[in-house]
């Protein structure tokens, strides 16, 4: 017999039982509560709460901030390919695609906004904005840009069956339907540049020479790698998403089409960017640290913090799943796609935590020392509450919405 | 085929009804919510600015002009720092003199008896009060600057009764610092004193470099 | 903007001479005093020591008997070339002041996103990660100054040069009808306060004042100077130990001024 | 017409567009963020009118000026002084913090309190100060009726020469005790050596302004040794580039203390081998013949060998360091190479103004008569007494009495026999008598305790025995200003006034190199319901009654002051007026200032703060008044007690080094004192706390420093939680390894394990004076150290 909610299910589709619907998103509620409570604490008592310091004024968030961005990136990228470049096999996964990127940007703005010492004051970046600094381009683009992810994801709810019913939001729908590739347009020119000014955030710092890029015109080069990582390893992060609910649903929902599309362009920015990071790296080592005095190995001589950064960033985790990518039959097989997309990701959540964590955490004084952080509870529990909201609204888009349009012909 | 959508030609009564919800946001919005974010608290006792800045009536405050009158109670330290609203001292200078009246109306009575009585200072609310943040030197605009205090103070120098004192429930300003029309808009210069009216008039005057931040905070 | 640019205001800056300074911390007190600084009940937590003014030991790191030890005093250093804490900020809370030179805080302003923070090498900028430390009834609220505002939780701040302390001089020149300053009327409360007077204060731009002759020295020199931040704070010190601590060398680099004679 | 969930909807919809159109969303936001700019709980500074107030500082006894500015009457900021000759524009961390100590209230004694808790927890409740003194009034009546007078005991750690301790000493006389204890400090032994070598009753002073080579031993000379004020700024004269003579500073340590690493030289010493090493220097000066003989042979006595009345001859100075200290000798105790004793011999003869100083840290804890005779002797053969940049002997304030002591049959009686606590042959007892005398008599020697900014608990070394003695006096008050530690262990509080709200007074500031008098004038409202100390007094005399009443016939603690003043007036010497000519310059001064109206002169006195007589060419050489009206290096004086000190040879009557004794086992473990640290009786201000460093305090934990290789030999790591046994207990430390420390000796900072004041001292790392073992000085009867041994086990 059918699920006492099965009235609202997509057309055609088989979701499971509601009790078991429920307790698979118990631990994803407990996250976010987790999340709920450090977050009061952190606005009622202020920052004390955290275990950052003056040393580490970013830390674990700002770190979860620029992971989930860059992994979002899979949105507007899908979308681009999709309505500018007119890939249509895509239009099987960019639903998927832009509720991952809605997730992201929305996870990680309600992030910052407790991570600033002054929450109700947020909005003097955009009215007294400073338009010379990287933070406030990234904030106007990524609000706009949720706004942009927000207008993409309407249309997929009101195909919500029960909604389609009420004549002037179905029609509403529709219309949007019919302008998206504007949006598609709008997003894709937002998120370039923030993905881009989150990179430029480190890279203007000519002050911390650990992070200190030069650039074209007032960008430096982290800039353009971080674009470029970004819609390198979105797409990736994207196929690991949907594979992730494949494998839980026991379904196939998206056609293999729209992956190795996915896969296959992922495969050369992987590789374009990885090449120009280890390009960077070397222009790094050996041009702008000697000039700060420094040598590549003073960087690595304190804490935790060794050479194997670099080697596990560049080499473990941008070369190898780049060669992967690249060979057709090593992305066919399911498994090694995986592993690929897997390690791609890795590399670049490892890349914004090297450009955030260490970079502060290098002394730049000689007489400078190491001082180590670990977060507290309260920051571990905002962090992860950004997890258990991932998964609760894609359960929730998934039983509710036609989240995979081929899903019905997929199982028949 | 595509016709107009049935939601655009809507029935009169919901349109009716979008104007009753407008109007009524417009009047909670522009009349009920000012009267409700202030509070309003009279001054201790009344004083009479324009029978002192009058010279015909009230000798002693001398000045060649009006901003010179204001100077005699509202002047300067030896070390240049505003006075601001004067001590009860400043008043007994003048009013212990048997020769200047004092004593006649209720007011004044009472002025003698609860403050001068008891060298008590008199708790007067400061209508112009900048918050703690704000750096504001007086000498810098009326002697330097020759600003006249009207530009900034508007009539208060011919008032001959104080108004009561209205606070914003939630920041604790003056309302004079936001001004009286809740729209924020202005007429004269001394409507409103919000940062940017500072800067504006540094703009206007060519003083551009003193809108750097430092100079008016601390 | 383009009338400003040309605007010419004085530029002050800080010597301190590390040979005079005894590392006994009087300058920090008067700091903070002097600021409204809040203090803890613990602050040897060196990472949330709120202090505008910090002092660094340093060793020459030779062995005993043949240890030797100095002290950094180190305020702000005022960068001067496109500062870097000005430049990131994104709601426009710090300024590089042309009129004195001075990189300004604005806590009202500052939504405490810690940017600066990060962007500053020299750890110049504290966070206030409490409201400040005032109890009720304990008293400690009595001795603060009206001349600068306390800060609220939540804000980044930072060593002003004193700044109200120019504004508490012209307004004492402007009663006296005069709009220009001596030397010694406008200095910080470090500079005051300094028992050894290693540290002097003045106007960078002005030939006469005694900063911009004491910077001419050979042994003047300024904290990471290579890194481009352009500091108006200076240290004057004839161990060349210490002044080699000024900075990041690669082997062979650092050029003492008397060169060890063979 | 109904309405139906739809036309709701619209309603709400036009509502929305229609308050975006009004201030009201706009507004809010705004103010909510203005609401975050000025939250009701972030204090804002009352303004109001900038004032400034002249006065001095007497947190310690150094009497610095200090400038206060005030708004309205709220003390904001303290400044030095540069006009004022004392501390010419110097001031100590301490001083500079001091306007926390006035308003921290729960660092002060808010009114007269009693005992609320068990002894030593501090706990006290509020009482009047009519209760207050009725309690006392009630002890003490019965106490001298019933009991015996000299049951009252005074610890006294008020400035030695200060009115206030004189009204101290005044009280005790008068109520018939003679049971008055002092903390032994550095300033004892020195009166001592004045009295001893140059028959003068009176501290010495060091003309540090005028000396071009100041040879220290181990005179921490930037950790607060003397004024701090004074001194640190002298430092920064020395170390001027350019502008006057360049002076050297040599230091003679075994720590690379700040002292030692700023000065020109520094010289690694075995801890508490500074006299062989002096006596050393001095055998070369002879040697070379380069020494001050004519000042030796007209004015010094026992330099040669000599023939006592009975005819019998004795060994003389020269001979006993002529044989005694070879350079071989002294650098095998010492640790010292003989080339440095060379050197500094030739540095010694070379300069015009040498100088060498005694008093190791900030002097708190003192050196031993004998080591400090030695190290004296250098400026005794190079004749550097009583000359520009020497040691001064003759510091006299020509101030008044306080009138004659009324003891009445009863105190008479009293006085007439012996102290319960016998004093040594300088008459001054020291608390350490007192807590041996109340540990091991079984009759009790002490009833009423009475405290006056004494704090033995930081200042005394062995102060463990603190606890127990004070635990076994039936009853203790304490006139305080601040909840220092040992008055946590009171009965009863009589709180006096903060400094800055009180007379303050210095007479002779600590190691000033001419005479001087500091006094100012309250310059802020007392904060609590305190009472000026004297005014204390005098009210409790008072209310005593008999001879006690008439030994205090004064309206007020000011009438007191302006008494001993009047006289200093009258006298017509120095000046109460600052002059152009600094009073270190040797010249007589002009015009004095004193008008000799004394109601003018007092107001003149309250105008500059400060007193001071020149020392003048004239005063150079003085006949000494010794038995032999010289110098003696072999002191007569001490003969004449030859049998109370022990004294067995002719060695005992001079400058000599004597090892301590101590157990052989162990490490030597030494504390150390830091300037911006107060390890005295007055708190160190809260601000402070920001000044240390996190390798010396961390959260509650102090560290011990000591050097890698010792670390080693001991197997602990930076950070390791050890634990540091000597024979009176056992401290915990967190270990920190640096170069400064000497290898095999363990060093820790003083001041902190305080059980007094509030959250930002109290429970702060471990107090190292309570385990440090000490020996009796022989002569001077103070605390000997530096011998501590101790054990260390990692925890």
């Amino acid at each position: 017999m059918n699920p006492f909610d099965a009235a609202l299910f997509p057309e055609g589709t088989k979701r499971c039982s509601l009790k078991l619907f429920i307790a698979w998103n118990i631990p994803w509620i407990l996250l976010l509560l987790w999340g709920l409570v450090g977050a009061v604490l952190c606005l009622y008592k202020g920052l004390n709460q955290t275990n950052m310091t003056d040393y580490f004024a970013f830390a674990l968030w700002i770190v979860f901030d620029l992971a989930v961005i860059a992994l979002g990136a899979g949105a507007f990228f899908t979308g681009f390919l999709t309505y500018i470049i007119g890939k249509k096999e895509l239009k099987d996964i960019i639903n998927a695609a832009v509720l991952i990127g809605f997730i992201c940007y929305s996870g990680a703005i309600a992030m910052l906004g407790i991570d600033i010492g002054q929450p109700l004051r947020g909005w003097f970046i955009f009215w007294h904005v400073n338009v010379h600094s990287m933070l406030a381009e990234v904030s106007f683009c990524i609000t706009a840009y949720l706004g942009v992810l927000a207008i993409e994801y309407l249309p997929i709810i009101l195909e919500n069956r029960q909604i389609q019913r009420i004549k002037e939001l179905r029609l509403f729908g529709n219309n949007l339907h019919e302008i998206m590739a504007m949006f598609a347009a709008t997003g894709t020119f937002l998120s370039f540049f923030h993905q881009g000014s989150l990179g430029g955030l480190f890279g203007v710092m000519y002050a911390r020479p650990f992070a200190y890029r030069e650039g074209f015109y007032v960008w430096p080069w982290t800039f353009f790698l971080f674009v470029l990582s970004a819609i390198a390893a979105g797409p990736c992060f994207t196929i690991l998403c949907t594979r992730l609910a494949e494998f839980i649903t026991r379904k196939k929902l998206v056609p293999d089409k729209a992956v190795q599309t996915l896969a296959k362009i992922a495969a050369y920015l992987t590789g374009i960017y990885v090449l120009l990071k280890i390009v960077d790296t070397l222009v790094w080592a050996y041009k702008l640290t000697p000039k700060a005095g420094l040598t590549l190995m003073d960087y690595y001589k304190e804490g935790p913090y060794g050479i194997w950064l670099l080697i596990a960033e560049v080499i473990i985790f941008g070369i190898i799943p780049a060669i992967i990518l690249l060979i057709p039959k090593a992305r066919q097989h399911p498994g090694w796609l995986v592993v690929a997309c897997l390690m791609n990701c890795t590399g670049i959540v490892l890349n914004r935590f090297v450009f955030t964590v260490v970079t502060l955490a290098i002394p730049v004084m000689p007489f400078g020392r190491f001082v180590s952080y670990w977060p507290t509870w309260q920051e571990w529990g905002i962090a992860l509450a950004l997890v258990g909201y991932g998964f609760l609204l894609f359960s929730l888009s998934y039983r509710y919405l036609p989240l995979f349009p081929k899903e019905r012909e997929l199982n028949p | 085929m595509q016709t107009i959508p049935e939601y655009l030609r809507s029935s009169w009564k919901g349109w009716v009804l979008f104007g009753v919800g407008f109007v009524g946001a417009l009047i909670v919005g522009w009349v009920i919510f000012p009267t409700v974010l202030y509070s309003k608290h009279p001054q201790p006792i009344n004083f009479n600015h324009a029978l002192h800045m009058d010279p015909e009536r009230v000798s002693g405050i001398e000045g060649e002009n009006e901003t010179e009158r204001c100077l005699y109670c509202h002047g300067f330290r030896a070390d240049g720092t505003f006075v601001g609203i004067p001590k009860l001292d400043s008043c007994t200078e003048c009013h212990e003199d048997p020769s200047t009246p004092l004593g006649q109306t209720p007011e004044e009575k009472e002025f003698l008896e609860k403050y001068v009585a008891t060298g008590k200072e008199i708790p007067w609310y400061s209508y112009y009060r900048q918050p703690d943040c704000v750096y504001f030197s007086h000498i810098a605009h009326v002697k330097m600057g020759n600003i006249e205090c009207k530009t900034c103070h508007g009539n208060h120098g011919s008032l001959k009764v104080l108004p009561a004192y209205q606070q914003n429930r939630i920041t604790g300003y003056s309302r004079n610092i936001w001004g009286y029309r809740i729209s924020g808009l202005k007429k004269n210069t001394w409507d409103r004193m919000k940062m940017d009216d500072c800067a504006e008039c540094h703009k206007k005057m060519g003083y551009e470099h003193n809108n750097t931040c430092f100079v008016c905070h601390k | 903007m383009g009338k400003l640019s040309e605007h010419k205001g004085p530029k002050y800056g800080m010597v301190i001479d590390l040979d005079k300074c005894t590392g006994c911390g009087t300058c920090m007190v008067a700091c903070a005093h002097e600021n409204n600084l809040s203090v803890r009940p613990d602050e040897s937590d060196i990472q949330r020591k709120l202090t505008w003014m910090r002092l660094y030991m340093v060793t020459n790191g030779e062995a005993y008997p043949k240890t030797e030890v100095s002290y950094f005093p180190r305020p702000c250093m005022q960068c001067d070339h496109h500062t870097p804490c000005v430049s990131v900020c994104p709601a426009t809370a710090t300024d590089y002041d042309i009129n004195t030179g001075i990189v300004s805080q604005i806590y009202t302003r500052c939504i405490g996103c810690r940017y600066c923070m990060a962007a500053c090498p020299y750890h110049a900028r504290v966070f206030n990660w409490w409201d400040g430390y005032f109890p009720k009834g304990k008293g400690l609220e009595r001795y603060l100054s009206p001349e600068v505002s306390v800060r609220m939780r939540g804000v980044v701040e930072k060593c002003t040069f004193c700044h109200h302390r120019l504004m508490r001089a012209k307004t004492k020149a402007y009663n006296e009808g005069r709009r220009e300053l001596e030397e010694d009327e406008y200095i910080t409360a470090c500079t005051e306060a300094c028992p050894a007077n290693a540290i002097t204060f003045g106007d960078l731009n002005n030939p006469e004042h005694k900063v911009s002759k004491l910077i001419k020295s050979p042994y003047a020199f300024r904290l990471l100077e290579r890194l481009g931040t352009q500091p108006k704070v200076y240290y004057l010190s004839k161990k060349e130990w210490v002044r080699k601590l000024g900075d990041n060398y690669l082997p062979g680099e650092f050029k003492p001024v008397n060169p060890p004679k063979a | 017409m109904e309405i139906n969930r739809r036309d709701f909807i619209k309603f709400v919809v036009g509502g929305v567009a229609g308050i975006h159109v009004t201030p009201l969303p706009w507004k809010l936001t705004d103010d909510i963020a203005i609401w975050t700019q000025n939250w009701p709980w972030v204090p804002v500074p009352e303004r109001g009118e900038f004032k400034e107030a002249k006065a001095i500082c007497t947190l310690c006894a150094g009497g610095c000026g200090i400038r206060l500015r005030l708004v309205e009457k709220r003390g904001v900021k303290i400044e030095a002084r540069d006009e004022f000759p004392v501390n010419h524009g110097g001031i100590c961390p301490i001083g500079m913090g001091g306007l926390q100590l006035m308003y921290d209230k729960d660092l002060r004694f808010t009114s007269p309190m009693k005992r609320g808790g068990p002894r030593g927890e501090g706990i006290f409740v509020d009482i009047s100060w009519d209760e207050a003194f009725s309690i006392l009034i009630e002890r003490l009546k019965e106490l001298r009726e019933k009991k015996d007078p000299r049951l009252l005991a005074v610890i006294d750690g008020l400035p030695y020469e200060g009115t206030e301790s004189l009204m101290v000493r005044r009280f005790l006389q008068a109520y018939g005790s003679n049971s008055y204890f002092r903390l032994p400090d550095q300033d004892l032994v020195d009166r001592t050596v004045n009295w001893i070598m140059h028959g003068i009753k009176g501290p010495m002073g060091f003309d540090l302004e005028n000396s071009d080579y100041i040879l220290s031993f181990g005179a921490g000379l930037l950790e607060g040794w003397g004024i701090p004020g004074r001194v640190l700024s002298l430092w920064g004269d020395w170390r001027s580039k350019g502008e006057g003579p360049k002076v050297k500073v040599v230091q003679i340590e075994s720590r690379a203390s700040n002292t030692a690493s700023k000065a020109d030289r520094w010289i690694a010493i075995n801890p508490g081998t500074e006299a062989a090493l002096a006596l050393g220097i001095v055998r070369e000066l002879l040697q070379r013949g380069r020494y001050n003989v004519d000042f030796v042979n007209e004015h010094t006595f026992g330099f040669g060998d000599w023939v006592d009345q009975e005819g019998r001859s004795h060994k003389g100075f020269k001979s006993l360091v002529m044989e005694a200290y070879t350079p071989e000798k002294v650098a095998s105790i010492t640790g010292v190479d003989p080339k440095e004793i060379k050197l500094i011999a030739s540095e010694l003869e070379s300069a015009k103004t040498p100088i060498a100083l005694w008093g190791r840290g900030k002097a708190e804890l003192p050196n031993g008569v004998y080591e400090t005779m030695a190290i004296h002797s250098i400026n005794l053969v190079l004749g550097r007494v009583q000359r520009p940049g020497g040691v001064i002997i003759s510091k006299e304030v020509p101030l008044g009495d306080l009138g004659p002591v009324f003891t009445d049959e009863k105190a008479k009686d009293s006085l007439r026999q012996d102290a319960l606590v016998p004093a040594g042959i300088t008459g001054i007892a020291h608390v350490g008598d007192l807590l041996k005398a109340i540990l091991d008599s079984k009759e009790p020697v002490v009833d009423t305790l009475f405290l006056f900014q004494a704090n033995p608990w930081v200042t005394m070394p062995s102060s463990i025995l603190l606890e127990k003695a004070l635990k076994k006096v039936p009853f203790i008050v304490s006139f305080s200003p601040f909840r220092d530690d040992t008055s946590c262990f009171a009965d009863l509080i009589l709180p006096d006034h903060g400094y800055l709200e009180k007379f303050q007074e210095i007479v002779n500031p600590k190691g000033l190199g001419y005479a001087a008098y500091c006094i100012s004038a309250p310059v802020l409202p007392a904060a609590y319901q305190t009472k000026p100390l004297g005014d204390t007094l005098i009210q409790l005399a008072g209310k005593l009654g008999d001879g006690i009443k008439e030994s205090f016939p004064f309206k007020s603690y000011e009438e007191a002051l302006r008494q001993r003043a009047s006289v200093l007036f009258s006298g017509k010497r120095g000046s109460i007026k600052i002059q152009k000519e600094p009073p270190w310059k040797w010249v007589e001064t002009k015009d004095s200032g004193i008008q000799g109206d004394d109601k003018k002169d007092w107001e003149a006195l309250l105008k500059s703060n400060l007193w001071y007589l020149p020392n003048t060419k004239e005063s150079a050489y003085i006949v000494f008044p010794t038995d032999s009206k010289k110098v003696e290096f072999v002191s007569l004086t001490l003969k004449r007690f030859k049998d109370a000190i022990g004294a067995k040879s002719d060695e005992d009557l001079m400058p000599h080094y004597k090892a301590l004794e101590t157990e052989k086992a162990g490490f030597l473990f030494l504390p150390y004192e830091m300037v911006n640290w107060s390890s005295g009786w007055a708190p160190s201000p809260p601000y402070l706390t920001k000044t240390v460093f996190d390798h010396i305090l961390l959260k509650q934990d102090l560290f011990l420093e000591l050097n890698p290789r010792t670390a080693k030999d001991l197997g602990v790591k930076e950070g390791d939680l050890v634990e540091v046994r000597s024979k009176l207990g056992a401290l915990k430390f967190k270990v920190h390894l640096s170069e400064v420390a000497m290898p095999g000796v363990i060093y820790a900072p003083l001041g902190f394990g305080r059980i007094g004041y509030d959250e930002f001292l109290k429970y702060k790392g471990v107090n190292v004076a309570t385990i440090l073992t000490c020996q009796k000085d022989p002569i001077a009867g103070t605390p000997l150290w530096w011998g501590t041994k101790v054990t260390i086990n990692r925890i």
